[in-house]
């Protein structure tokens, strides 16, 4: 088992979150004055997943995301400038406007993308893991996905070769409990997508998703054994998301009750985990506010950096479609 | 603009948005026939992500309105195996982009089994799937993939540009005893037009001159039809008589109707959203030059898409897309004006 | 559980089982000397699977076959002169000809093909489980897929839906231990296939698929649930195939030793269960031999129909693409 | 003929098969590119079902030759995946007819990556694939299906004809930073040519000009080269004097080989082994009127399969696939000889 987080983890998974629960704040709120063009996919309720599992990341350690993309991005590392720039289809995005949020990614920091297809994630992680395994230098790969998405054939065939190859991957399955607007009842006859894991010959954990430290513990497990070369795990972070599958709206949705959506506000995985923090007297409520006044500040600074920024000029319509 | 077409509009002064006239031939589909299903993903509790199944679920319910798990084979499979036993799936791939994940059941499965089986084996599958660009989407849900469908011997493939269109293509595939391809056009969902209430087919195969013209042919479908018109308003003032041929159907391709017209006009171009490069548009000019080589004046023009994926950003999305504003351009250069 | 078989029965699978591989044999010697074009997917040795299962379905239950289809058709009632027939590529083929081996069918005994697609076969049985569920007559599909097939993301999405469905369905797995020339442990970390099944929520079963009692069995209780609005099951049946994956060669293969061939011979199908139901006294060897001898004639008799049949005008070259 | 195949024919007489061309390149891909690897269904022990990995195995390693399960969106992915990340996979899809199997991650990940993240990512991947019929494998093991990638932007695509371009299309492939697919063919495994033993590339994007003729252009690939040839002969006897193009590279396409042969020869076809309609040959008959209509003393013909799906039953197959006298025929109709 991997060690308990130290403070200065616990502070970094904290910082992580908040940096992606106001980027989705603002995101949101952007959208629905219509600044930003196309699909939103916000991740608002699901943040210690990614700040669990990040936090054990390198740059040179490659994850694959979804739609629901930029919690991803920001926990490995991305920067509000570019990431609102792409947000909004200006030449400074980090794809240059061509991707938008559906594809949001950075290579330099190991992002291999958001994806419009959902499934198509983890088959191209395998790709990455096999590169990292060739290359052996300890890098892994992470490849997460919707509860959804495990009902695809691509992840059936990704978990199943990198099994086989011993691959240094994990499988983090974000189960929110809903596949759009079709709840998990509706689109799969089990309760624990970790029960597919003994079908390919992998360990399947089930962890309370919106409890970063519990996600920490054991996306640090799986990771210590993926580049131990004891190959992959599937694990499976059950959460929730705050908001409507596309978009801001939480409330009022007729595939879901209110009811349950305050429940799973109860453990709001930040103000459970910043009440644990003041428990274990590791931040109080100045410095937790410090730190999301702070994160807000550099939201704005990003978001005027994007509006700032130019579109793309008509001129580079065809370039980047080859090398 | 067709018999059918023109009485209706006499007859009937409703007008519907083309969602409304989806939802409506759906409707029929499962009123008309006891064994026909609507099978896809959040087709049931949510009407689907464009709505145009809403309400169905309540009325006909959910053995015959059917959520699936995401798993875009899985359901042209049910399709296809439904269909091969007795039942008339209609199917719904949510955006053609998804293609991808489940093109050996559509190609392999769907379009050869009455073939392979020496014909023992009936597909009546209508798929409704939804195309194009235009709603910043970007690259994975703005595709226009028709030509992949139009090469493979055992489908057909119909694309409406009207709410009148939309709805008796739907009624007519869901009659057809062949595997349909339906794709519509996500920028169209809110354009109103006439739609009758009662049912009505059009017929697969039969194209539709929408605008009569003399002196220059546009064959285009989907909803190019609409730039093409407004292409076509802005030519006459140059003097350029144009006619407007809707395709309707992809495959099969009225070619009749395309050459009568090119014969009369003596100069054509297609126009489509799809990539220019191997998009239908080559097959089209192909047959053209094919069948009417002595009366054409000019090289027939192709009006698509760049080479290039489906960019994100508006600015970049405007100049990809093609308009009337592009297709008056190519008609005035083709004939040097 | 399913009762145990009656003699009748029995005698049935025996007659069943030695059609198989008395028609698989001959096909075998046949396309050696040239006689049947393109690909040849023999089923000797898998004989129980087929006879085993088959044994509880009417025409009116579907089954979904692979490549290695013939076997399934025989037992489905298959007759020998439109199989050779089609093999040959004539008129009088159950395809006209259109089809040839890894697309034979009949509609008429509820056999939707073979399949030259591996992993085709699940989703399409899942559609005709449906069609059964509606229409609610008590009938039920059967999908056949091998080791290798498991591996395909279509057996995963099929599985998936069955079992969210409840459909009257048996997912038959006959893992024969090789996909082509490449042995089960290198194509997935799993020694049962069963072991997938309970990620879909229904139950796995493993089987010996050289004892046709014990598929038999298996395949009743399977049947009876599906039928009872139970659920689907994966019933795994370990086999062996003698040949090779294309043609009759069975020794000196470079990718398994004879010695593995040899053991597995050692449990031949049809050879183990003469012995039992000699011992029930249910079949003596002379009776035994008689139904063999009655079934190479007919085999004969069949492929004289097929050598006399016509092959198809070129003209009907575009006939059957469209209703 | 290139200059490089002539100068290579002059100082080498080797001659090899196909299938031993594909191995010898693929061996000098991994012997030259420490970062390749082969990756594919039976690539490994059993060296593909075509035979054309033997020995590479033994001689590199199951790090670099890798069997995989029967999981091609899986391989594709990994393939994808391994590119982005640093390493220069060959991927092997057994049948091309396959490729139904893994489409999205051929035309929505492999294609786009790159344009979708504004030029960060590279996918420098080469796919091997066998197209083509004529061996009685029925309708789902003998498709050419190279229009569904030809129309993706971001993918090359080539298919050889010989020997020689097969070992040099495939250095070239495996050398070239983007993904290129390389549909190989069937019927042509045996084929023998002259293949020098040196490493070679030839360039992507340049046809080659295997027979000159004056008065008309064939403009063909794959194995209908072989076809066109023997057709060009025929015709020779009527007094026509066939150039034939071997395009060797789909996409890109040599456009301007082609129309500078047309514009001199002034009649021209296109003959494919893919089904007609909505095939290449619709693209290439455009571009030739586009781009030299008023060269053109006959519509562009186009050979290529009938609408139905391959058949079985070598009566069917052989009416079903083009070759020499039906392009003949073709020509001579055209002609009106
Ligand atoms: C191949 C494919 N099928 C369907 C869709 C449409 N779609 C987008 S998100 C989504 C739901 C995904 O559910 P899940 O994997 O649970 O992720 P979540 O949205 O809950 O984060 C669907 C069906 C798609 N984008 N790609
Ligand atoms: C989609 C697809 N991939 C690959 C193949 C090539 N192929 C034909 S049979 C076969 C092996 C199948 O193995 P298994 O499912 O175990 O069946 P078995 O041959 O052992 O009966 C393969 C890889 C195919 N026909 N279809
Ligand atoms: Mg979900
Ligand atoms: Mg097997």
């Amino acid at each position: 088992m991997t060690a308990q987080p130290t403070d200065d983890v616990l502070l970094d998974m904290h910082r992580r979150m908040v940096r992606i629960r106001t980027f989705e704040q603002e995101a949101g709120k952007l959208a629905e004055d219509g600044k930003i063009p196309g699909a939103l996919h916000l991740y608002v309720g699901q943040e210690a997943v990614a700040a669990g599992v990040m936090t054990h990341l390198s740059d040179r350690d490659w994850i694959t995301s979804t739609h629901r993309g930029h919690g991803h991005l920001i926990a490995k590392g991305g920067e509000f400038g570019p990431m609102f720039a792409e947000l909004f289809g200006r030449a400074t995005g980090y794809c240059k406007g061509k991707g938008g949020s559906m594809h949001i990614s950075n290579m330099d920091l190991g992002m291999l993308g958001a994806n419009g297809i959902v499934g198509a994630g983890p088959p191209i992680a395998v790709g990455a893991a096999f590169s990292c395994k060739t290359q052996g230098e300890g890098h892994a790969a992470v490849t997460f996905f919707g509860d959804g998405a495990s009902n695809e054939g691509s992840f059936h065939e990704a978990a199943n070769m990198a099994a086989l190859y011993r691959l240094p991957m994990v499988f983090v399955c974000e189960n929110n409990g809903y596949g759009e607007y079709t709840p998990q009842a509706n689109h799969q006859a089990i309760v624990d997508v970790a029960d597919r894991a003994p079908g390919y010959g992998m360990p399947g954990v089930v962890v309370d998703g919106m409890d970063a430290v519990a996600v920490y513990e054991a996306a640090g497990e799986a990771l210590r054994r993926a580049r131990a070369g004891e190959g992959p795990t599937l694990l499976e972070c059950k959460t929730y998301r705050f908001f409507d599958h596309v978009g801001v709206r939480g409330m009022g949705l007729s595939y879901r009750t209110d009811e349950e959506l305050a429940e799973w506000q109860q453990r709001d995985p930040i103000a459970l985990f910043e009440a644990r923090l003041a428990e274990l007297e590791i931040l109080d409520a100045d410095r937790a506010q410090a730190v999301h006044d702070e994160t807000l500040a550099a939201v704005r600074a990003g978001i005027e950096f994007a509006e700032a920024s130019p579109l793309p000029d008509p001129s580079v319509l065809l370039d980047d479609v080859y090398a | 603009m067709s018999q059918a077409q023109t009485a209706a509009q006499a007859n009937e002064t409703r007008e519907l948005p083309y969602v409304a006239a989806i939802n409506e031939a759906v409707r029929t589909v499962l009123t008309e026939q006891p064994n026909a299903f609507v099978a896809g993903e959040d087709v049931a509790g949510a009407g689907s992500v464009f709505g145009y199944y809403r309400g169905l679920l309540d009325e006909f319910g959910d053995g015959r309105v059917v959520d699936t798990p995401i798993s875009e084979e899985g359901i042209v499979g049910l399709g296809v195996g439904a269909a091969a036993t007795g039942l008339r799936p209609v199917i719904d791939i949510m955006f053609m982009d998804f293609m991808g994940e489940c093109m050996d059941e559509i190609a392999n499965q769907m379009a050869k089994m009455r073939y392979m089986f020496g014909g023992s084996a009936s597909l009546p599958i209508t798929v409704l799937t939804m195309s194009g660009a235009g709603m910043n989407m970007a690259a994975q849900h703005s595709q226009s993939l028709e030509v992949w469908l139009c090469h493979l011997p055992g489908l057909k493939v119909v694309m409406p540009s009207t709410p009148y269109d939309a709805k008796g293509l739907i009624i007519s595939a869901a009659r057809d005893d062949n595997p349909v391809f339906v794709a519509l056009n996500k920028m169209s969902l809110r354009l109103k037009g006439p739609v009758p209430e009662e049912s009505y087919e059009i017929p697969i195969g039969e194209a539709n001159v929408v605008r009569e013209g003399t002196n220059f042919t546009i064959v285009t479908y989907s909803r190019m039809v609409h730039e093409s018109l407004k292409a076509a308003e802005e030519l006459a003032a140059d003097g350029i008589d144009v006619e407007v041929i809707d395709l309707r159907s992809l495959q099969p391709l009225d070619t009749d109707t395309v050459i009568a017209s090119v014969k009369k006009t003596q100069r054509a171009a297609v126009v489509h959203e799809a990539v220019r490069f191997a998009g239908l548009g080559g097959e089209i000019a192909a047959q053209i030059q094919e069948h009417a080589f002595d009366y054409l004046d000019a090289p027939v023009a192709r009006v698509g898409a760049p080479f290039s994926p489906v960019p994100f950003s508006p600015a970049l999305e405007q100049s990809y897309v093609p308009n009337a504003a592009k297709i008056v351009a190519e008609v005035r250069a083709l004939l040097g004006a």
